[in-house]
């Protein structure tokens, strides 16, 4: 194992990540997004720019295009965009797109789509949610081959990006029953095909998500072996959490840092409110909880990039330790803001914004304390 | 029959006769809350006449003197109104922070002339009123207010900014605190006076909160003219009046964890979210958390209904309130991170028909105001500290 | 339902019973009784007294001897004995005794037992526990009929003064399967009968318990139904239980008070340590929860004093929030002492050690907390 | 090969050779724990070995340098030890303050009479160090400490009172906190000095805990002579030595909620008291609790590995070590508890052979001290807010 900290690349690209996050997908852009009712949700120039600094190939071989900086790698970039609430396709394509594909696709397909993926011309979505809890055994969305191709029909939810997906990588049961892991098989169908319907839906945090209704539409094909899906499945979602725990970090650590500098410079009944214990002893348990989070998601990081046996419950732990710090650290955030904290014209509300739905999205803590505590035997 | 027992009879019979059917549904939305005022548009015929129905007989504000338009009931028969009003779930004819605040101020406070200028026209809905007290930069250092009102003989002239002030452009009058003398401690030299919004030199605008509504304005006074007749109380000594207004505000805010009539507890929701196995919530996780809040909340109410009954049976309340407050706000904050996370993605879709529009994850954002407004938490903690622990 | 305030008269007990003990059983008798190792566990003279005060019968009708004032009565006791650390057989006689006979006895077992009780000439102890953690469920102790009456096998414990009680009370199986509800038998067994071992075990409270283990000992008689004792088990142990949340208030309640009197007097740093704004607000938060467990308490006693419906609810909530809330007492209790908490000579300590085997007996916070939940339908 | 691994070769096979079996399992009661000094009693020959060849190479202090007796080695040969050490599940040969706090100290700060004269003999476990810090009625206020160390000329004469000394009774020499300096602000004018515990004047009473155990004492100084050749560092200097060595004490305290080699996890444990069902704790409620625990516990430990990463790679280590004290004693109470709620009346006895003398509980209420010894839970959160996040 790797000692628990960056190498030299890795803390290059964060420090790559940091500045160009902070200057052209800021706070300020997510609020011209939403004021704006931007129909893509990102800005398509500063995902082509991303794209450009090597970004959107992270996850990819750099024999199929990519620079295979590996997952501790987005992780720096994740924790960045956390910070800036920075809105691009990254999760959907460069993370769960590129995984998928590089996990199960073929030959072919890994030609073809990684490529595309690496140099910005394809933008993926992972369809996999029913329910609206995170279940991803619970898939009742059917494929029937038909002829040399197969046949969907089903709803999915909480689909990041699906809106604006040129594909969909689509979990549906192929035999089996509803809760059953054999028989799921993950499928690509086009969004523009017949049949699919995509609703966007506006989520708390003005970021990209959907609703799709498969009737009769055509899958392009097969992700991976018939029937053998959700072993893929389980891994691709792994390294989302990973990043969703890494952007968590982010969350909460920007969070943190206005607060402690809000504390230090708001004053009441004639002193700075950073003086009252009170909030001093609370500021300073929040900065231990935060200190172990970065502990817990550089090592799921470093899991995935080893292969390492105990990934998912590394996993587990980075994504339920970091889901239920930020939501403290954005809580006392507001908070400790008093009433400015409520308006929406300070930013700190919008990490709070941000922070549900990325703990929310592929598991929450509760979640992940029980699988965590599944795979430790108990 | 006792008294009491006829009072129950007539009133049951009362109340059957003359509240109309679609005002005994529950209030589910902030339109069905008749809050009455100049510019109030009415949702209904039916939620106009029930006002005036109920303003007629003065029970809007039972329990005020008859002379000033209230109902004139003693503290048994407002309980049995109240009793009756839920037995068919009558909804509240007014919600006035007239009736609830301001009122009741002046009632214990005020001259005869503001009781029988202002009391009767909050007991029939017809001036709505909002509350001057936090000013930007203030914070919980509510003693620290900057608003000047300078003594110009029969009048003064208000200088100043407010913020926080609930509802204040759509309200017809303001309570608003300023400080009438500079030169003293900062709590004395504070006096309560009365305006009219539609004064020269009062300006509104409404705060946008993390919710996306508005409840909240900031206020500009400029030059503004206030009679010397409308202070209530005395001169530079609004203090002891505001800090009375506080604690009514606490008490009210602090019930805001209770699960209203005709909605779903808690664990109703969580049973219809996440569905049983073997008669248990399906999810462990979340039957661990959600059992421990349903035992804290439940002692809450208890703990409401004692504090009633001590007051009752003459034992001190003490400072009950700012342990209401701190507790009730925080139960609540917990309730409505718990509803988000039961529903998954629908809790978390903020527009939509078919999402309410987002009333799930709106509700969770403004209840994290709940533990800020009418004091912080951190506030109610300094104050038990101090008041009832004696630790200084 | 009545207010959840006091009449007078029991408000005059609880004076009485406050002025008793402080006076006869203040916490430098249980030091007394652990330094000198007594044999009984509590003094004899004292408890003497208590049945001269009429306190053995609080729970036993005016015709069999008793006073009959309730629940709610016995709770200002239990709540003062908590304050004072007062060791006596009050629980396993006079609640748990006295609430089996009453509920379960014939005739002519009530006139001869629960007489006996009031007068202070019988000591009982109930014998239901067998697994480490409560489940009075779990009974593995088997009764067979033999001629008129039963021979007992089995090992019970957490068997409250069962090494000095007359008799005991002993659920057992006489019929069934091991978690069965139907086929629990209470039976009645002369402590001093053959086939009766019994070890006294020190607690960490220096209370009385005990291992009891019956080897083909005959019991005297059944106490209610053959098979249908799970029923009155259950009862017994809500009586209990709420004597115990009322003692867990009284712990609570004086390890707070000793607490604040001690932030008030002691000095750091030149000020007093009730200065601090970080430990004002935990006790102020403490205060908040105390006031809680008041309010759950009184409830539940008043619900027994009335048998409504929802008792066992209200019992739980008492039981699992008083238990929570002692707990957290007694630790900030010790932590705010500081390093003289952690002396034996410092009384705050013993309120900790006292309190821990108050939460376990009849089930802690985890089991109330998923009976209050079971009851509630989740 | 490199050197590195020819290294662990070597060790390797001296390990095999030269640690006896029985020093092999796991150290469960404190009898097998091995402190040394004048009156230390070997709970076995292999004991007496152990330490014995250990000590020889130097290696019960392996990084510090041959000619104070230590072991010379490198980081990186320190790292191999421990790990082929803990390959073979071997004891510690030795505990020692000796090692652990004053040692350091004195390497780092200390004349090259006092190494010599101290450092082999601490190397060797014949000499048992004991540390006098606090006072009666200081608490957490370390720097306000009132015992005095008059200038005698060539000695000074020392009169106070230690409290909280851990081991006081069975140790050799004291590291002793003085004030030689009254007239300065208080931090200043502090010196650590070092005297033998035979000295006229010492007494020594152990002090009773709640746990039933007496690990600590008060120590009395009546006109004890210490010669100045044995102040650590410059004389009214000792503040800043005292700082270092608390922040060593800090990481020692932090480390207690980690499992011991051979020890079993708190999960299997807890699988153990409380039984599986379809592969789940059968008690849901500890499940939810223990796997925040567990979460917690893993964090931390990684934590404490990140951090030791950092400070080789050369990153700031900060103030670290608070932060590390303050969650490792937090979690450590915190697993305590479950471990007594999860025996249930198993984790009560106090006394008996089949209850192990009360292990359990006595270990729970042992564990409430963590997080007061060594600086309290509250001076870390200041130590944290302050000097990290620059809250004053």
């Amino acid at each position: 194992m790797t000692g628990l900290v960056l190498t030299e690349e890795q803390q290059m690209l964060k420090d790559a990540a940091k500045r160009f996050l902070q200057e052209r997908a800021p706070v300020a852009e997510l609020r011209r997004l939403r004021d704006e009712r931007d129909e893509t949700g990102f800005s398509r120039d500063t995902w082509a720019e991303m794209v450009d600094m090597g970004l959107a190939g992270t996850l990819i071989p750099e024999d199929f295009g990519g620079t295979g900086f590996g997952h501790v790698g987005m992780g720096q970039v994740f924790e960045e965009a956390g910070r800036n609430l920075s809105a691009s396709p990254l999760l959907s394509t460069a993370v769960l797109g590129a995984a998928a594909v590089n996990l199960a696709g073929n030959a072919e397909q890994k030609q073809a789509l990684l490529g595309a993926i690496a140099e910005g011309s394809l933008v993926t979505a992972l369809a996999a949610d029913e329910a609206p809890r995170h279940d991803p055994l619970k898939v009742e969305t059917r494929a029937e081959a038909e002829g040399d191709g197969y046949v969907v029909n089903g709803r999915k939810q909480f689909v990041v990006d699906g809106h604006v997906a040129d594909k969909l990588i689509v979990s549906a049961r192929t035999s089996g029953g509803s809760s059953d892991s054999e028989g799921i098989s993950l499928l690509l169908v086009d969004r523009e095909a017949d049949g699919v319907d995509v609703e966007r839906t506006i989520m708390m945090d003005n970021r990209n998500a959907a609703v799709v209704t498969f009737d009769n539409a055509r899958a392009e094909g097969l992700l991976g072996e018939e029937g053998k899906g959700y072993a893929v499945l389980e891994r691709v979602l792994d390294a989302g959490n990973a990043q969703l725990a890494a952007e968590l970090l982010g969350i909460a650590q920007e969070s943190f840092d206005r607060t402690v500098k809000y504390l230090q410079e708001r004053k009441q009944f004639g002193v700075t409110i950073g003086s009252f214990q009170g909030l001093q002893h609370r500021a300073a348990h929040l900065f231990s909880e935060i200190e172990l989070v970065k502990s817990v998601v550089i090592r799921a990081l470093q899991a995935l990039d080893e292969d390492a046996d105990d990934t998912p419950a590394l996993v587990s732990l980075a994504k339920a330790k970091a889901s239920e710090v930020a939501e403290l650290a954005t809580n006392e955030g507001v908070q400790m803001h008093g009433g400015m904290g409520m308006t929406d014209e300070f930013d700190i509300g919008l990490f709070l914004k941000r922070a549900r739905p990325v703990q929310q999205l592929f598991g929450d803590y509760r979640y992940h304390a029980s699988r965590y505590a599944r795979l430790n035997g108990y | 029959m006792t008294d009491l027992e006829q009072f129950r009879q007539e009133t049951r019979a009362w109340l059957e006769e003359n509240c109309p059917r679609s005002m005994r549904t529950p209030v589910l939305s902030a339109e069905d809350q008749c809050w009455g005022g100049r510019n109030f548009k009415f949702q209904s015929e039916d939620q106009r006449l029930w006002l005036e129905r109920m303003a007629e007989r003065g029970w809007t504000a039972p329990d005020w003197p008859t002379e000033y338009g209230g109902g004139g009931l003693s503290k048994e028969q407002v309980k049995v109104l109240r009793e009756e009003m839920d037995r068919i779930n009558a909804r509240p004819p007014l919600h006035s922070f007239g009736i609830w605040m301001i009122g009741p101020a002046i009632l214990k406070f005020g001259s005869e002339k503001l009781k029988q200028q202002h009391l009767p026209p909050i007991v029939r809905g017809e001036i709505r009123w909002c509350q001057g007290y936090s000013e930007p930069g203030a914070g919980s250092d509510l003693a620290g207010l900057q608003t000047k009102a300078v003594d110009q003989g029969d009048h003064f002239i208000v200088n100043g900014q407010k913020i926080w002030t609930s509802y204040a452009d759509k309200a017809d009058w303001m309570f608003c605190l300023v400080r009438t003398n500079p030169d003293v401690k900062k709590q004395l030299g504070i006096s309560l006076v009365l305006f009219d919004m539609e004064t020269p030199g009062v300006t509104t605008r409404p705060i946008k909160l993390i919710s996306g509504s508005s409840p909240f304005c900031e206020t500009f006074l400029e030059d503004v003219r206030v009679e010397k007749d409308q202070v209530v109380g005395e001169v530079d000594q609004g203090w002891t009046i505001a800090k009375y207004l506080l604690t009514h505000e606490r008490a009210m805010i602090g019930g805001f964890g209770r699960t209203a009539a005709g909605e779903k507890t808690l664990s109703e929701q969580a049973v219809e979210c996440l569905g049983l196995e073997d008669g248990r919530l399906a999810d462990d996780m979340f039957r661990a958390e959600l059992a421990r809040w349903d035992i804290d909340a439940k002692a809450f109410e208890l703990t409401n209904e004692r504090v009633t009954d001590e007051a009752k049976s003459g034992q001190g309340v003490g400072a009950a309130s700012a342990m209401l407050k701190y507790y009730g706000t925080e139960l609540n904050k917990r309730r409505q991170e718990m509803i988000v996370a039961m529903n998954g993605f629908d809790g978390l879709v903020f527009e939509g028909e078919q999402w309410d529009q987002g009333a799930v994850p709106r509700s969770m954002l403004r209840s994290k105001g709940n533990s800020i407004e009418g004091g912080t938490s951190e506030i109610q903690l300094n104050v038990i500290a101090r008041n009832i622990l004696g630790l200084v």
